[in-house]
């Protein structure tokens, strides 16, 4: 009997005090953690729209039963970008993406948040002139083309996959975006 | 759903093998295939205890930590789920089904502080899995698992009969063998986005 | 002066004779999983050896009190306490490495390695040495891994930590899964070749596996 | 007289029968398999141009030469007079794009023959197919330059430089309507697959010449029925059910039959007698296995060929199923 | 065609001697036969130095169960008894006679044109005292073989005239020109074992010997000739069992197991001539043959003649000899001089030239399974030889090694010309209890 109740106040003391630790160490990180998550985020939406003083969410969506959410980005009280994020399916990952537009929903940038596609093939969707060739585009120019092109978006060689699921995924999302604030899906 | 659920098993056993793909298992993985009994027994044991790992650990994640929010404490208490079950099953093992026991008890002892059998509920944490999804990753994971040790039982005997450089036998040859193995896996990538 | 040279033998033990990886074969998962590149290699070089000293300080603290039969769970315990440590910090401080090798960080608590350390050394021993055995080891495991990860980057990305002097990608697939698998054998098979060509030591890390698998538990 | 007859007893030959043997021997099956793959070699040059004849070439060389390194380093007898790595090279050159930097094969060759096959023993120990293995591994490490098809173009030194896609590739990607357009129609497409005018790997284009050499090697008796047939025969049938757009049983396998590395993979290289089961009902799984892992790949995965991948998958299971399918002896009773 | 699993097709060379007649070997000056020319335990010698001896007179004494009586193959005078060379490789206990050139029979020689009257226990006694043994090869006391364990019920016997070793043609000769005296063999072996069904399984390549032989067959009720595929190893026993009846034998049992008696067909003759007149084993049919020797031919020999003998006879070597083996080229075995007698049990001499028996050096195992389709035995000879090669002589014990009985089959195929026979013989001498 003598010999259990040791044995329970050992372990016992053991997890007592590591508890204690690890309470205060979580104490100290987690806010640490949870401001870094939310800067993180702020921080790419920022560099989305960087005049913008206000990005606010506006709704969620969903494409590939994968989370999405849009924002507004305002400067003052003026609309002066929509933002959304999006989704593609890749080639062996699904890829989360940015896509930035103006009022009149002409894309303004792109950016890849994450994904795993293979490296030195797929990860190229990464490079600045692919994410280059979304800007400026509007809903009927984004099409994946595979061979030169100014006013579609050409392939990556080799990479087809994943710069069709860029496109796909902004395709989308620009498409969600005419539907909330366009005037009519094929507007002009 | 049950499409989801197909595809999750597809991809912790063959796309995204554990050890071929996310390097889990590997001390297991070369220790015990140097014989076929070995790696059966192992693969039976590891995949009965991964199963019931993901449901346990599954339960005590969602009823207990995250409602009194100690999410923070989930290596120590999944690893504490583990070894508890694992003595239990022990101890059960032995009363009940001796003649099983005998067999496969060596194993289980090995299995406390093996990084696979943690991998499990940690991964479906931090997918978010539901039960359902739990269970079938566990067992996807554990048939992989299993696949590997068989496959590389039935090489390994066949390697020991082979006129192998010194240097390279045991487990030098072993990883590089690996290699060839998660080189010729790779033809399952890109099958399914994860 | 005879203490001194006492520790730096302890500190050695684990980085050549005893080393975790090549000589032991043991925690092998990190060593391919997160050494794809040397700074990977090195934060979890640091995480196992951070782990591993705390561990043994801690063990060899409180070793008295720790109850015989419950010895194990109590170890365990332990070392899970300062896993969820390292594993919170990184996540706070540490954030672009920690989203690639969260889960092995927080698999350090499975390591075979750090809990025969404490069984057979801390549990024993005083702080000091215990300390020391945790540093040697640990430096062991993670010279390992920057040695690894050395390799794995130059070939695979023609960069070290993470600084590029490559146009290309030399050999893509070294960064692959498959490139570790086959970095680790070759390193290991190359070892082996320079033991028994200039040491005429026997090499293989399977004897001691063997010896570790048994001796254990 | 006398004298002669016992200096001829002393030179009697002793040793355990049997006292003749067949006239088979492993460099007969060797260059023997190496000669079948002429008429692909030389196809390859009508259609690729002197290019071919530089990436075999380079194949070859740096196999034969890899192979002298490191049996010398290892000390063991130099053997490349057997001509298996003389054949490893040449199907891994048969295997690769015309257009392939010609270094690349070399660490190709260094792949397959020296990790593949010494360090595992050398020849009958490899578990898989060296020239396989090279290929993977090149096509992972730069996969640009493998998946760069190029048009072929009949006659020895032209080398027009048009990049196209293969066959399989313009399957995957725009569906069997663009292919047959592709090639004007439907029987179009399948001559010009047949006789082997299309993109792809240097020696797997032309299904007749490859048949040929393929009837070569099944009348010497190198290979045996089991392996390509099976193997083929699942690419047919699942192709056939799985293989169309509309719902079962409607697509089409003599399209698959012809395109890809099937019949060079089918003949050439799921028989490697080192890498495959050597018991003949196992070689008939194994041969199911890789045409099902084939079409899986090719229906569902991530490149538009599956053969090599197929191939290398089932080398794993090899020795499993060797061991599931042991000869049963003769005499045994057979239990349940 | 009746036909088992596994075998191969070896050139078969028969060409040289299958059309010529049986011609008696010229009266050898002097023999040499050996105290042990058959499976079991050696004979002892009841004659002493310099006694007189007479053809057919008995000169060994069996010595236990399992052993098998020697007679005087000429008259003369015994000169030697000691250890002298023997085709089986070993030097072997052997009783040398130099002839006297009267040829005489010995007295105790009688006919009996009643034999077919006698008691089955007097036949079998009388199958024993001739000293006969199998003829086929494996030299089996045949009386043991007559004399099976009652609860083994015997109900076939075949004739094994097969003769699936290349070159050999001794047995086809006696088939075409001693066929009735092989009916009456069987019938006789038949009786002694009161069996109704009789077969005489003959490859498809001696189309003579199947045409005569079932022309007499068709007025024997319960004998049935039967042609078989040619196929090296077609006249071993459990194959021959196999292709005609259908039946296996079981790993490591005899045919009796299966109700079954195997005979060569020459040892049939030699059955009848000691029924019917008496005549103990002193002379057997070998063909001398093979591109190393100058004209061969199918002779008829006394026990003990020396080699030597036989192929001057035979016009000496030609071209460059390689190797002397006394047996067929499959299971016969090279021997390093030719001064050695021929026993009970040698069916032939075959001459290779040098050019024909070149050793290579062998390669390892490429798993091309050739072996595997060879092996009668249904083995996996491959992974016997490399568990052998290691010195895992307990894992090839597991995967069958003693079903193996050594037929070549697997050597004859392997392209890596793996010495396959001399792997098995090495496992099962380690394995063998003496070894330990
Ligand atoms: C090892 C390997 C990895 C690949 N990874 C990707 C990838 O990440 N993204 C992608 O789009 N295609 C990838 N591919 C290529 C696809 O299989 C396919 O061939 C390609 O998308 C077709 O593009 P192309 O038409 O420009 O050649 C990969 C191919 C290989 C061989
Ligand atoms: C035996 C063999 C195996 C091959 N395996 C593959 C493979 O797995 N993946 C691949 O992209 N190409 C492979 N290739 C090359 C392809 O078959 C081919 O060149 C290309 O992928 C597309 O071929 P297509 O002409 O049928 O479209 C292989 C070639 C051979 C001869
Ligand atoms: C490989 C092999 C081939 C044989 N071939 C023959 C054959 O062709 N003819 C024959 O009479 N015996 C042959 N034998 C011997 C038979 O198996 C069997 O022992 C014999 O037929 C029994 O008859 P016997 O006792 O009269 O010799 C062969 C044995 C072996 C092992
Ligand atoms: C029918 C046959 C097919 C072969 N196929 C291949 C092959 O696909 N790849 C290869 O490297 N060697 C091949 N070889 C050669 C040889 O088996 C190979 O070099 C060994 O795998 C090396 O140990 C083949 C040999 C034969 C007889
Ligand atoms: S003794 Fe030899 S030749 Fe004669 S039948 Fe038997 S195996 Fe064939
Ligand atoms: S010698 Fe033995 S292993 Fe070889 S074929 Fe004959 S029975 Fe089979
Ligand atoms: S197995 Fe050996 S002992 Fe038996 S018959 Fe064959 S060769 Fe003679
Ligand atoms: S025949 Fe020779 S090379 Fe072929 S499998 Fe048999 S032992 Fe190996
Ligand atoms: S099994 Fe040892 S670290 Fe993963």
């Amino acid at each position: 009997m003598r010999e259990m109740l040791k044995i329970v106040i050992s372990l016992f003391a053991i997890f007592v005090g590591a508890g204690l630790i690890l309470s205060y160490v979580y104490a100290k990180t987690s806010t640490v953690i949870y401001n870094a998550q939310v800067r993180e985020k702020e921080a790419a939406l920022k560099k989305m729209s960087p005049e913008a003083e206000k990005i606010n969410v506006a709704g969620k969506w969903l494409l590939y039963e994968k989370p999405n959410e849009y924002y507004e980005a305002k400067k003052g009280n003026k609309v002066i970008s929509y933002i959304a994020s999006t989704t593609g399916k890749g080639y062996s990952s699904y890829i989360k993406i940015l896509v930035s537009t103006d009022p009149d929903l002409k894309i303004k940038a792109i950016d890849i948040l994450s994904h795993s596609e293979t490296p030195g093939l797929g990860d190229e969707i990464e490079k600045k002139d692919f994410k280059k060739q979304f800007e400026g585009k509007v809903l009927e120019n984004i099409e994946l083309l595979k061979v030169e092109t100014k006013d579609k978006i050409q392939a990556i060689s080799g990479a087809t996959i994943s710069s069709r699921a860029v496109t796909k995924g902004v395709k989308e999302a620009v498409k969600l975006l005419n539907e909330k604030y366009g005037k009519g899906l094929s507007k002009e | 759903m049950l499409e989801d659920i197909g595809i999750i098993f597809i991809a912790s056993a063959l796309i995204n093998n554990f050890v071929f793909s996310r390097y889990l298992g590997l001390c297991i993985f070369f220790g015990v295939t140097k014989r076929m009994e070995t790696a059966i027994g192992m693969s039976i044991t590891f995949t009965s205890v991964m199963v019931i790992s993901a449901a346990l650990s599954w339960l005590v994640y969602y009823i207990i930590m995250i409602p009194l929010n100690l999410g923070f404490l989930k290596i120590v208490i999944f690893i504490g789920i583990v070894s508890g079950f694992v003595q239990a099953a022990d101890t059960i093992m032995k009363k009940v089904t001796p003649g099983l026991y005998y067999k496969l008890g060596i194993y289980l002892a090995l299995i406390v502080t093996n990084c696979i059998i943690l991998a499990v509920p940690l991964i479906n944490a931090s997918e978010k899995y539901n039960l359902l999804q739990s269970l079938t990753f566990g067992l996807g994971a554990g048939a992989g698992f299993s696949l590997a040790l068989v496959i590389m039982a039935s090489i390994r005997e066949r390697l020991e009969l082979a006129d192998v450089p010194k240097s390279f036998e045991g487990l030098p040859i072993s990883f590089v063998l690996t290699g060839l193995i998660a080189l010729a896996f790779l033809g399952f990538s890109g099958m399914i986005p994860l | 002066m005879n203490e001194k040279i006492n520790y730096w033998k302890i500190f050695k033990n684990g980085i050549f004779s005893e080393n975790p990886v090549f000589r032991l074969a043991l925690s092998l998962c990190p060593a391919v999983a997160v050494t794809s590149g040397v700074k990977n290699g090195f934060l979890m070089g640091v995480a196992v050896l951070f782990v591993q000293t705390m561990s043994n300080i801690t063990v060899s603290i409180i070793r008295n009190f720790i109850h015989p039969k419950v010895r194990i769970p109590s170890y365990i315990f332990i070392i899970a306490a300062w896993v969820t440590v390292t594993d919170l910090m990184m996540a706070a401080y540490a954030r672009d490495v920690y989203k690639e090798m969260g889960l092995y960080i927080q698999l350090i608590v499975a390591f075979a390695i750090i809990l025969s350390r404490l069984e057979s050394f801390a549990s024993k021993k005083n702080v000091l040495p215990s300390g020391v055995d945790g540093l040697g080891m640990g430096f062991g495991f993670l010279i390992a891994l920057v040695l690894i990860g050395f390799v794995r980057e130059l070939l695979g990305k023609g960069a070290l930590w993470g600084y590029q002097f490559t146009p290309t990608k030399p050999l893509l697939i070294m960064i692959l899964p498959t490139g570790g698998f086959f970095v680790m054998g070759l390193l290991m098979g190359f070892f082996n070749w320079i033991n028994r060509r200039f040491f005429g030591g026997k090499a293989s890390a399977d004897v001691h596996m063997e010896a570790h698998r048994h001796g254990s538990h | 007289m006398e004298t002669k007859a016992e200096k001829r007893e002393k030179q009697l030959l002793v040793s355990i029968g049997p006292h003749i043997g067949s006239e088979e021997s492993i460099p007969r099956i060797m260059w023997a398999v190496s000669i079948s793959l002429l008429p692909a070699f030389i196809i390859s040059v009508y259609y690729f141009g002197l290019r071919a004849i530089a990436v075999v070439g380079v194949s070859v060389l740096s196999c034969v030469i890899f192979e002298t390194i490191t049996q010398k380093m290892l000390k063991k007898k130099v053997t490349i007079s057997d001509g298996s790595a003389f054949l490893t090279g040449l199907l891994l050159g048969l295997n690769l794009p015309s257009s392939i930097p010609l270094y690349q094969p070399v660490i190709g060759s260094l792949v397959g023959i020296v990790i593949t096959k010494h360090l595992f023993g050398g020849l009958g120990y490899n578990i898989f197919n060296p020239a396989l293995i090279g290929r993977t591994f090149m096509l992972i490490t730069w996969p640009r330059p493998m998946t760069t098809w190029y048009k072929p173009v009949a006659g020895i030194t032209t080398m027009d430089a048009i990049t196209t896609a293969t066959p399989l590739g313009i399957l995957k990607e725009d569906g069997i309507g663009k292919l047959i357009e592709t090639f004007g129609d439907k029987m179009n497409l399948y001559i010009n697959l047949f006789l082997g005018n299309r993109a792809g790997s240097l020696g797997e284009t032309s299904v007749i010449v490859l048949l040929i050499g393929a009837a070569f090697l099944f009348y010497r008796g190198y290979i045996t029925w089991h392996i390509p047939f099976s193997f083929v025969g699942t690419v047919m049938a699942l192709t056939w059910i799985f293989g169309g757009k509309g719902g079962l049983f409607a697509g089409d396998p003599i399209l698959h039959l012809l395109s890809g590395g099937l019949i060079l993979g089918a003949f050439f290289m799921a028989t490697d007698y080192v890498t495959a089961p050597a018991i003949r009902k196992a070689q008939i799984v194994f041969g199911i296995g890789v045409g099902a892992l084939t079409v899986l790949i090719r229906l569902k995965g991530g490149y538009p060929e599956g053969v090599m991948f197929g191939i290398l998958l089932m080398n794993c299971f090899s020795p499993l199923l060797d061991r599931a399918f042991k000869a049963i002896p003769f005499g045994t009773i057979k239990r349940k | 065609m009746l036909n088992f699993r596994g075998g191969i097709h070896p050139p078969e060379n028969k060409w040289f001697t299958e059309e010529k007649p049986i011609v008696d070997a010229k009266l050898p000056k002097k023999v040499v036969i050996p105290l042990s020319q058959h499976t079991g335990t050696p004979c002892k010698a009841i004659v002493t130095i310099g006694q007189d001896v007479k053809k057919g007179q008995r000169i060994g004494e069996p010595n236990g169960y399992v052993s098998s009586p020697v007679h005087s193959s000429i008259s003369g005078k015994v000169i030697s008894i000691g250890n002298f060379p023997h085709p089986s490789g070993k030097d072997s206990p052997s009783v040398v006679i130099e002839g006297d050139d009267r040829d005489e029979w010995s007295e105790g020689i009688k006919e009996r044109p009643d034999y077919l009257s006698l008691g089955n226990d007097e036949l079998r006694k009388i199958v024993m005292e001739a000293g006969i043994v199998g003829l086929g090869g494996a030299a089996f006391p045949t009386h043991i073989k007559l004399s099976p364990p009652k609860e083994k019920k015997i109900e076939t016997v075949i004739l094994n005239g097969a003769e699936c070793e290349p070159y050999l043609t001794s047995d086809h000769r006696i088939m075409v020109e001693r066929p009735n005296d092989v009916f009456e063999g069987l019938k006789i072996i038949m009786k002694i074992l009161d069996v109704t069904k009789g077969y005489i399984g003959i490859e498809d390549n001696k189309p003579d010997a199947i045409e005569t032989m079932k022309e007499i067959a068709s007025s024997e009720p319960g004998i049935e000739v039967v042609a078989l595929k040619v196929k090296y190893p077609q006249g071993a026993e459990k194959q021959l069992i196999k292709a005609i009846l259908d039946g296996e034998v079981p790993s490591g049992g005899l045919p009796m197991d299966v109700g079954v008696v195997v005979q060569n067909v020459g040892t049939a003759v030699a059955v009848y001539d000691a029924c019917r007149y008496g005549k103990p084993l002193i002379e057997r049919i070998i063909t001398v043959t093979g591109r190393g020797v100058n004209e061969p031919k199918n002779l008829r020999v006394r026990i003990g003649t020396p080699f030597s003998d036989l192929l001057a006879e035979c016009g000496g070597f030609r071209n460059d000899p390689g190797k002397v083996i006394a047996g067929g080229p499959m299971m016969g075995i090279a021997q390093t001089t030719t001064e050695i007698p021929v026993i009970k049990g040698t069916s032939g001499i075959v001459v290779l030239t040098r050019k024909e028996t070149e050793q290579v050096e062998y390669c390892p195992c490429f798993r091309c399974g050739r072996c595997i389709d060879a092996c009668p035995m249904g083995l996996q000879p491959s992974i016997l030889s490399i568990l052998i090669e290691r010195g895992r002589y307990q894992e090839a014990k597991e995967n069958n090694l003693f079903d193996c009985f050594e037929c070549g089959s697997c050597a004859y195929v392997c392209p890596a010309k793996r010495p396959m026979v001399q792997f098995m013989k090495l496992g099962k001498l380690f394995l063998s209890p003496k070894k330990g």
